[in-house]
């Protein structure tokens, strides 16, 4: 049980920085964190204890896999993760280019 | 040529991977080696010839057996250094010539020295070496020159030159 | 972008072209081992971006020019696209139809058509990431002008 | 095997409050990697080899595309006073993060124990999967077989990010 409580405060911390910070790289560092934390409870959920990992061997066929299911989801979502990222690094770069800072408050006070 | 000597590596780095010498497996080895030799064969060092002169293989093996003793003897040195009480360390950046020619020969030395511990390559420019060495045991050029890259030198040469 | 010191170009010279056979045998046998599409093209984007970074953007003429990646991408999911497509006209109304025959589990040619899914989807996703790393570098380029 | 995910998990969480309170920039973004890498090992230890390669592979890209953005940028951290805004921020975080807190409590009453979980969505995955797609890695059996529809969707998702990336950075045009 102590696993699923971590795994949420991981989830708590990336929402803290998203909330609080105002440099746009954190706040883009702070949603992966939340990314991971979401990965990881997919992960946990499919675990079973003494289960292999699920491939099978057709010459020795063993009884208990671990949950193929979310490790499948888990799976996509990881790619998009990283197409998300990048997307979010394009815009981050655009607006430095344009305004010369990373601070979010002042780029809202500057209007350009 | 070197289209198929990269050809031939790529596809016995396959088969080394999958271990499997079934019809299937190889034709599809040697697609995927195909594409990657039209691909990579560009940036691949550029003098294959050497490949081929079996000598250079006799030298590597003796330069393994070399570079391995001096390995150990470095380590026990380096082992020495950090147990003894006073730490009995003087590090600094020194800079070595080397003979060697070719950039590949260079960069099998520079790692040679980085693998062995105490001497880490920081840099190549041109001729020179630069090494962060743990205890300097002198400054006269020649003499760490020799500490350093006598042991190593003249087999690279004639591994790779 | 200029290139890295000559021990990082020696070693790329040497490793890249092991780092795509490797990408490749994950796509291959991404049905009998740990692997597939996502990772194999994950791997395969990541030799060029080792190229890319050890030998600097002027090396490769490639550079100035995202949109040949751009085609392979739209291609590569045109395909998957199509093979989805396929079991339509071949069986009854299943999107996603695994209609060619199976063949014996634990073989390098089973699976009916996952293995021709993974090798479309590992080229799309190879081709997108590289894409993005392109235009990132095409860009900073740009700006330092 | 709880506790050796628990202490990789708060090495984890170690790392992002790192991240998220470092002055640097730079160091920042390499903290952020270790609740990366921290993810990788948890995955081989829950036994899933596939998202452990994956994500060995897109951390290390995320990096590299993170210090790219970061590299010649100013880099500090601009810290001035805390203001109002800043203050109803912290505010709203603490009150978010109790009333989350509060739901979770009672949602991980209805989770399994972990480690006995008792695979009732998985079962028809498992049980002649490999008759049915003749797959030996199960994983891609569910990702491109009975799920096709999801990995469609993600491809798409992923050629749309391509678009979206290539229209942000290249507003210019060729000249």
């Amino acid at each position: 049980m102590i696993v699923y409580w971590l795994c949420f405060i991981l989830f708590l911390v990336g929402l803290y920085g998203v909330i609080t910070r105002r440099n746009l790289v954190k706040i883009a560092i702070s949603l992966s964190i939340m990314e991971f934390s979401t990965f990881l409870f997919f992960a946990l959920v499919g675990y079973i204890d003494g289960g292999v990992a699920p491939i099978v061997d057709p010459a020795d066929p063993v009884k208990v896999y671990v949950d193929p299911l979310p490790q499948a989801l888990v799976l996509t979502a990881i790619v998009i993760g990283l197409a998300t990222t990048s997307m979010l690094m394009a815009v981050i770069i655009r607006l430095y280019r344009k305004y010369g800072t990373f601070d979010i408050r002042e780029i809202k006070n500057l209007r350009g | 040529m070197r289209y198929i000597t990269v050809f031939i590596l790529s596809l016995i780095f396959w088969l080394l991977l999958t271990f499997k010498l079934t019809v299937p497996n190889i034709i599809v080895g040697a697609v995927a080696s195909l594409i990657c030799s039209l691909i990579f064969t560009r940036f691949f060092i550029s003098n294959v010839y050497k490949l081929l002169q079996p000598h250079r293989y006799f030298w590597f093996i003796i330069y393994l057996v070399v570079f391995i003793w001096e390995c150990i003897k470095a380590n026990l040195d380096v082992a020495y250094r950090v147990l003894h009480p006073a730490m009995p360390i003087r590090p600094g950046i020194v800079k070595v010539k080397t003979t060697l020619k070719s950039d590949l020969a260079k960069t099998l030395l520079a790692n040679s020295i980085t693998m062995t511990p105490g001497t880490i390559t920081v840099d190549i420019i041109d001729d020179y070496l630069y090494i962060h060495w743990i205890y300097v045991r002198s400054e006269d050029p020649e003499v760490y020159t020799g500490l350093i890259t006598g042991a190593f030198e003249k087999y690279i040469k004639r591994i790779i030159e | 972008m200029k290139g890295m010191t000559l021990i990082v170009k020696k070693t790329t010279q040497l490793i890249a072209g092991m780092v795509f056979m490797y990408g490749i045998y994950i796509i291959v046998h991404g049905h009998l081992t740990p692997g597939g599409g996502f990772a194999g093209g994950v791997v395969i984007a990541g030799s060029f971006i080792l190229l890319i970074l050890a030998f600097g953007s002027d090396f490769l003429n490639l550079v100035k020019e995202e949109s040949g990646s751009t085609l392979y991408e739209n291609l590569a999911i045109l395909v998957v696209l199509f093979l989805a497509v396929s079991g339509l006209l071949f069986g009854t109304r299943v999107f996603f139809l695994n209609w060619f025959p199976k063949g014996t589990v634990g073989q390098l040619v089973s699976a009916g058509m996952l293995p021709l899914y993974n090798i479309f989807v590992g080229i799309e996703v190879a081709a997108s990431i590289l894409t993005i790393f392109l235009a990132l570098i095409i860009f900073k380029e740009e700006i330092s002008e | 095997m709880e506790l050796a995910i628990s202490v990789i998990v708060g090495l984890m969480i170690l790392g992002a409050l790192y991240a998220i309170h470092a002055k640097d920039l730079l160091s920042a973004v390499i903290a952020s990697g270790i609740v990366g890498y921290g993810l990788v090992i948890c995955f081989l230890l829950l036994k899933a080899p596939d998202l452990a390669i994956v994500q060995i592979v897109v951390e290390t890209i995320t990096l590299i595309i993170m210090v790219a953005v970061v590299f010649d940028s100013s880099r500090e951290e601009s810290f001035s006073k805390p203001d109002t805004q800043g203050y109803v921020s912290a505010i709203t975080a603490v009150f978010l993060i109790i009333v989350l807190f509060y739901f979770f409590k009672i949602s991980v009453s209805a989770l399994d124990v972990f480690g006995e979980s008792t695979l009732r969505m998985a079962g028809p995955y498992i049980e002649g999967a490999t008759e049915k797609t003749g797959s030996a890695n199960l994983v891609t059996g569910v990702v491109f077989d009975f799920r096709g529809y999801d990995t469609l969707g993600e491809a798409t998702v992923l050629v749309t990010a391509v678009l979206g990336v290539l229209t942000i950075l290249r507003l210019k045009g060729k000249k």
